[in-house]
């Protein structure tokens, strides 16, 4: 069985191209692993992120291995594997700011708020926050969102709280900013707190192979693979049901 | 999914945001239009002069950019004057704060390099006999430039104008990548929400087919206006080829691009 | 070696004297198109200028109204000499009218415009006094009905006429044509031949390079025949035609007048 | 401030250089698509066929007027399924790669611009040229290939020129369909190593280079297409020409 | 209405025709610029057609090689009628040659590849043998030494030349000139001439609109005159300058002898 998978590459440290041009990260790891347990011959292709769901739409891909959030909109049209990442948002704001990070709290402050274009965040900030609360600014990455926060440009964030963590606030110039507002689910408020993540997904049609592939999943958590490939990555847990293994190496 | 299934539903639901778009992005085309033509003119003077090093300067700026493709020259001035601590400090921060001065200010130079071509073509099509006789006239030179070589100039490389502000409007379009909304970013953006394939694309070419129609039909107008001199309404008035004409067709060529 | 001999008398009155040229040399690159001409014209003298291709006969007539710059002897134009100063050069196209082979008319603007447009810059007149002006010219060259076309509406003879009324319209005191009916139809040769002649009989200073030698018969006091940038020959046109003196004119006028 | 090894800097700019040359490859494919089928639509509408005329009007007014962005997108993302609609089921599952929908775009949208041009040139040929051809009994197929095209390329050069740069500049969009050319494999650089300037200057430089370049060639081809059209090399013309 | 008496003899041997046209007439829109024209030409003849401008000179040569479709009339070429069909037509540009006023030589080939393309091509010459031919008649047309040239590097006269050794190469029975000298420099005309006249003389059928009176007289067996798309006179050559019969004619012949 050949499988053609999506991936980001460019969210380190879930994913990314080393110099010698080969995919590393979490992600490709854990599915690596993933193909090897169903015995599928995969093969991960690299595009952009706003690329990878309107392809795999269109039959260009038999599986995305990038974490998505599970917005209604994205339920109605792919099959959701079990998470692989509880990646809650947050807000990343500067040290001295001193506003609460309620629709209260903010109307008024003509605050600038960095969003992905096209990501879970803004329909969540619109919903929870109002249209016109936020001066809201568009970009194609977090690169981008960090770059122009320390140029000054914005105010805020709203994004995923593992990646700004490790990116930002555990680096020097991030001496600055904080993390502010508390964690944001963006997926299903429905869901119970212990499943909540993101996923990989895959076509409607495909559910006898994503059976399979949660299979694997919650076979790697249990015997903890996923952990040991999760600490050569990330040093914070990802999912609650890994606490097992919080002493693997 | 079978034919073309065009959501009309969506598609009226997204008018709104699509003109939002599209009043963005004729901001994006008129400001650029204007500084960049204002530009082109001292560096078309320069690169059109006698001194060696003023020439080399302005065929090197010609050359820059129009090579750097818009999409990484935006990204260069956005992202890359913003890590300049200086320049957060000092006075520029109003306009590269901000991402429409900068994309204004990378499109104008854009537009300015192009357009120095076309200005230098138009003038270099002036028939050097015209000129002569100009001088002969006792004319001095700047009238000569005021009265006889730009408006001919203009004449002959309108066409080429034309041309790059159409292909101008279109190249517009990327500039998202700044965190601007234009057309082409709204009709993104709805395609990333609904993940309809034809609906938000095809509303939003619309939509730029007609701004670029439009403008088209403007330099229609203008160039019919301009080159009333050679309209063959008098038909057979034969016996003379009308030399403007055939001066005018051949300057053209070449200038049809994008 | 040049055998042309100015009307004794000229020499001793400079007042008139239109046009002294004394030793005048000048090169394109290596190549030397003009080999030391002596030529003085008087004042209302009428000359015509015949040579094969090549010979320097336009390279003559254009430094005399400095579109090209000599590189030896000198130029004397209603005693003013001829200089590289840019007051000098305009003040002397002020008093030389110059008529090109090809009108070289300015195609965006109508015959009456192309008239208007160097008194207006140049003379500083009114609009309305700069048309009147415009209109007695064209009027002289029997154009009056044709004062709105554009260039391009009008034959090659009509073409012409506007020519020579645009450079009447500087009430020059001296009038150079080179070549004026050599780019025309047959037909319409005689039609500016005819405006030409009435130019003379009017008393402008007039030099002509042409190869009408039925016009040189009739209007020429002198005629003057140069062959490898000199001047070869130089006489009254009676005789020059008679009885030239060189072998290089006889076989000269052998070839034209066939 | 850079804590990239230069191991790993020579890793990435190797990985530029791959992106680059399949740039090149999408974009040497293109132009030479759109140059064929633009040379040969130009020629097919000098027909005076109103049919003709009508459809070629729709066309070059459709894809001169959209941005190629949205032709891209379109393509890649709505090609399967336009595929699907005309060739039923058989169509749908053929895949539309980046690279093919980068190709198609490009190649639908310039073709018009190059048609025009071949179109402008032609009828800009003086009418002798055909008509000297047919009065020494020239067979049409031959007077094409022999007399016209060879005059029509030198008289359409400078527009070619123009078009080449333009859709080089244009080529960087199909990295937004996900084709892993330069721009992408700068992005991937830059994220991977967040050193965004490093890379995208130096992609810039790469293009700047190849358009710097191709003038350099166009000019030589110019000179060379010009052979025994202009009066001698020195003299009048070229002092005119610069004056 | 037309005055024309072909030789008597000439009726009673379609053999020793080379053009037989009768009733041709042929329209542009609702003008008609030939009006039923009887002409015809015997082997070895040699005709100059004149009229004013626009009176359907070129249109009648034209029509014999078919570089327009008549509309009406029938055209023989030595024997063949001239009918739409494809291949009829390239027969009979196969026997006739055609000289044009603006040469419309190839430009982006030397003068000896302009004379070998036609050989090469139509009757299948290999290149050397082509070469060989071409050559020929080159040197026949006093060109051998500029062969490898362009065509822009040739004066207008040399240009001429090299058209009717190209027109020869596909050694044509009948040649067809369009005033083949009034695009010259009255210089060149000469030398055109002289190689017409060579031509004349070796007893190829011409058939030459031109307006070289001076050819006329000398070359001549017969004189026609068009106007108005008719030909009002036709007859030999020494009587038609001295006694023309029509007012029309001694209109025409005033004016060009001047
Ligand atoms: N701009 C120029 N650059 C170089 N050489 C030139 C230039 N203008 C003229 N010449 C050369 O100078 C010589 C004289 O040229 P000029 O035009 O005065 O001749 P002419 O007598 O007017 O000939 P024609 O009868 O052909 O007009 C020629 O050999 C010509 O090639
Ligand atoms: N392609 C055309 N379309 C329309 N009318 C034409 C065309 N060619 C020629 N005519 C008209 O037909 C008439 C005859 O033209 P033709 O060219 O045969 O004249 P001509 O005797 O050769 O004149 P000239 O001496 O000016 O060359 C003219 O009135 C001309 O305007
Ligand atoms: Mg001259
Ligand atoms: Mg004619």
């Amino acid at each position: 069985e050949k499988l053609r998978l999506g991936n980001e590459g460019v969210y380190p440290p879930f994913s990314m191209v080393d110099s010698s041009g080969n995919l590393t990260g979490m992600e490709p790891e854990l599915a690596r692993e993933m193909c090897k347990r169903i015995g599928a011959d995969c093969e991960i292709v690299v595009m952009d992120f706003k690329a990878l769901i309107p392809s795999m739409l269109q039959g260009k891909f038999d599986g995305i291995v990038t974490q998505i959030s599970p917005t209604p909109e994205r339920v109605e049209k792919a099959l959701f594997a079990m998470p692989i990442v509880y990646n809650p948002a947050t807000f990343i704001v500067k040290k001295d700011s001193d506003y609460t990070l309620t629709k209260e709290g903010v109307t008024g402050k003509g605050l600038r708020i960095a969003l992905q274009r096209g990501a879970s965040m803004v329909p969540y900030i619109h919903k929870h926050f109002g249209k016109d609360t936020f001066t809201e600014v568009y970009y194609d990455n977090p690169d981008q969102m960090k770059l122009d926060l320390l140029a000054g440009r914005l105010d805020l964030v709203f994004d995923s709280k593992i990646n700004w963590t490790l990116e930002l606030i555990a680096k020097p110039e991030g001496k600055d900013y904080k993390l502010a507002g508390g964690d944001h689910w963006l997926g299903d408020p429905a869901i119970p707190e212990a499943e909540r993540g993101y996923s990989w997904i895959f076509p409607k049609k495909s559910e006898e192979l994503v059976k399979r592939v949660n299979t694997a999943l919650a076979e790697m958590i249990k015997d903890c693979t996923y952990t040991k490939i999760r600490k050569k990555y990330v040093p914070v847990a990802t999912l609650a049901s890994e606490a097992a293994c919080a002493n693997v190496n | 999914m079978n034919g073309l299934p065009i959501d009309l539903a969506l598609a009226w639901e997204s008018l709104p945001a699509l003109f939002d778009g599209l009043k963005v992005t004729a901001i994006l085309t008129a400001l650029p239009l204007l500084l960049g033509l204002a530009l082109a003119f001292p560096i078309c003077f320069a690169r059109m002069s006698d001194r060696r090093w003023l020439a080399l300067l302005a065929e090197a700026f010609v050359t820059f950019f129009r090579g750097a493709p818009l999409l990484i020259l935006l990204y260069l001035v956005y992202y890359g004057l913003g890590q300049i601590e200086a320049l957060r400090e000092g006075p520029f921060w109003i306009l590269f704060g901000s991402p429409f001065g900068c994309a204004i200010v990378a499109l104008s130079l854009n537009h300015a390099a192009y357009m120095v071509e076309v200005l230098r073509g138009g003038l270099l099509a002036v028939p050097h006999g015209i000129v002569e006789a100009s001088e002969a006239l006792g004319i001095t030179r700047r009238n000569i430039f005021i009265w006889v070589k730009m408006p001919l100039a203009i004449r002959y490389g309108l066409k080429a104008y034309q041309n790059e502000v159409v292909s101008f409007i279109k190249g517009t379009a990327i500039v998202s990548v700044v965190t601007i909304t234009d057309l082409t970013a709204v009709a993104n953006s709805i395609f990333e929400q609904t993940y309809d394939p034809f609906t938000p694309i095809l509303c939003a070419a619309a939509f730029y087919w007609a701004f670029v129609n439009i403008i088209r039909l403007g330099f229609g107008l203008w160039g019919r206006w301009l080159n009333r001199h050679n309209a063959e309404d008098v038909a057979a008035d034969a016996g003379v080829p009308g030399r403007g004409a055939a001066l005018r067709r051949t300057s053209d060529l070449g200038q049809v691009t994008p | 070696m040049t055998m042309h001999a100015p009307a004794p008398d000229a020499a001793k009155e400079p007042g008139r004297l239109a046009i002294t040229i004394s030793g005048l040399v000048k090169h394109y690159g290596s190549h030397r198109a003009l080999n030391g001409i002596d030529l003085e014209v008087r004042r209302g003298e009428r000359i015509v200028i015949c040579g094969p291709s090549g010979s320097g006969k336009s390279t003559l007539i254009r430094c005399i109204n400095a579109l090209e710059r000599h590189d030896g002897g000198s130029i004397v134009v209603n005693g003013i000499e001829l200089t590289a100063d840019e007051g000098t050069v305009q003040d002397i196209r002020q008093e030389v009218g110059m008529v090109f082979q090809h009108f070289n008319l300015f195609p965006h603007l109508t015959a009456i415009e192309n008239c208007m447009l160097a008194p207006q810059l140049n003379r500083g007149l009114t609009k309305a006094r700069a048309e009147k002006l415009a209109m007695h010219y064209l009027e002289r060259v029997h154009l009056a009905d044709h004062a709105r076309k554009y260039p391009s509406r009008l034959s090659g003879g009509q073409q012409q006429r506007v020519a020579i009324a645009r450079a009447l319209c500087m009430e020059p005191r001296i009038l150079l044509f080179d070549e004026p009916t050599s780019a025309l139809d047959p037909e319409m040769v005689n039609e500016v031949l005819g405006v030409m002649e009435e130019l003379a009989a009017s008393g402008v200073t007039m030099l002509c390079v042409t190869h009408e030698m039925g016009f040189a018969r009739r209007v020429a006091d002198r005629c003057v025949f140069m062959d490898h940038g000199e001047i070869v020959e130089s006489r009254d046109a009676a005789s020059f035609f008679q009885a030239p003196e060189s072998q290089r004119l006889r076989d000269f006028l052998a070839q034209i007048l066939r | 401030m850079t804590n990239l090894s230069l191991a790993d800097l020579a890793g990435y700019m190797r990985q530029l250089g791959e992106g680059a040359l399949i740039t090149l490859e999408l974009f040497l494919t293109s132009f030479a698509l759109a140059f064929i089928f633009g040379v040969l639509i130009g020629i097919a509408t000098l027909s005076r066929s109103r049919v003709v005329q009508g459809i070629w009007r729709v066309y070059a007014s459709i894809f001169m007027g959209v941005p190629s962005l949205l032709v891209i997108f379109l393509t890649f993302y709505g090609g399967s399924a336009m595929l699907g609609a005309v060739l039923g089921e058989f169509g749908a599952r053929i895949d539309i790669s980046p690279f093919g929908a980068g190709v198609i775009a490009f190649t639908v949208v310039y073709a018009a611009y190059i048609a025009e041009l071949v179109r402008g040139a032609i009828e800009n040929l003086p009418k002798g040229q055909f008509e000297g051809a047919r009065a020494l009994a020239i067979p049409p197929a031959i007077m094409w290939g022999k007399v016209i095209l060879p005059q029509v390329m030198r008289l359409a050069l400078p527009g070619l020129v123009n078009v080449w740069s333009f859709m080089l500049k244009e080529t960087p969009l199909v990295s937004l369909a996900g084709l892993q050319d330069l721009v992408a494999a700068a992005k991937i650089a830059a994220g991977a190593t967040k050193e965004p300037f490093i890379f995208f200057v130096a992609t810039a430089l790469v293009f700047i280079a190849f358009s710097a370049l191709s003038f350099r060639l166009a000019s030589r081809l110019e000179t060379r297409l010009d052979r025994g059209q202009r009066r001698e090399a020195a003299g009048r013309s070229s002092s005119r020409a610069a004056a």
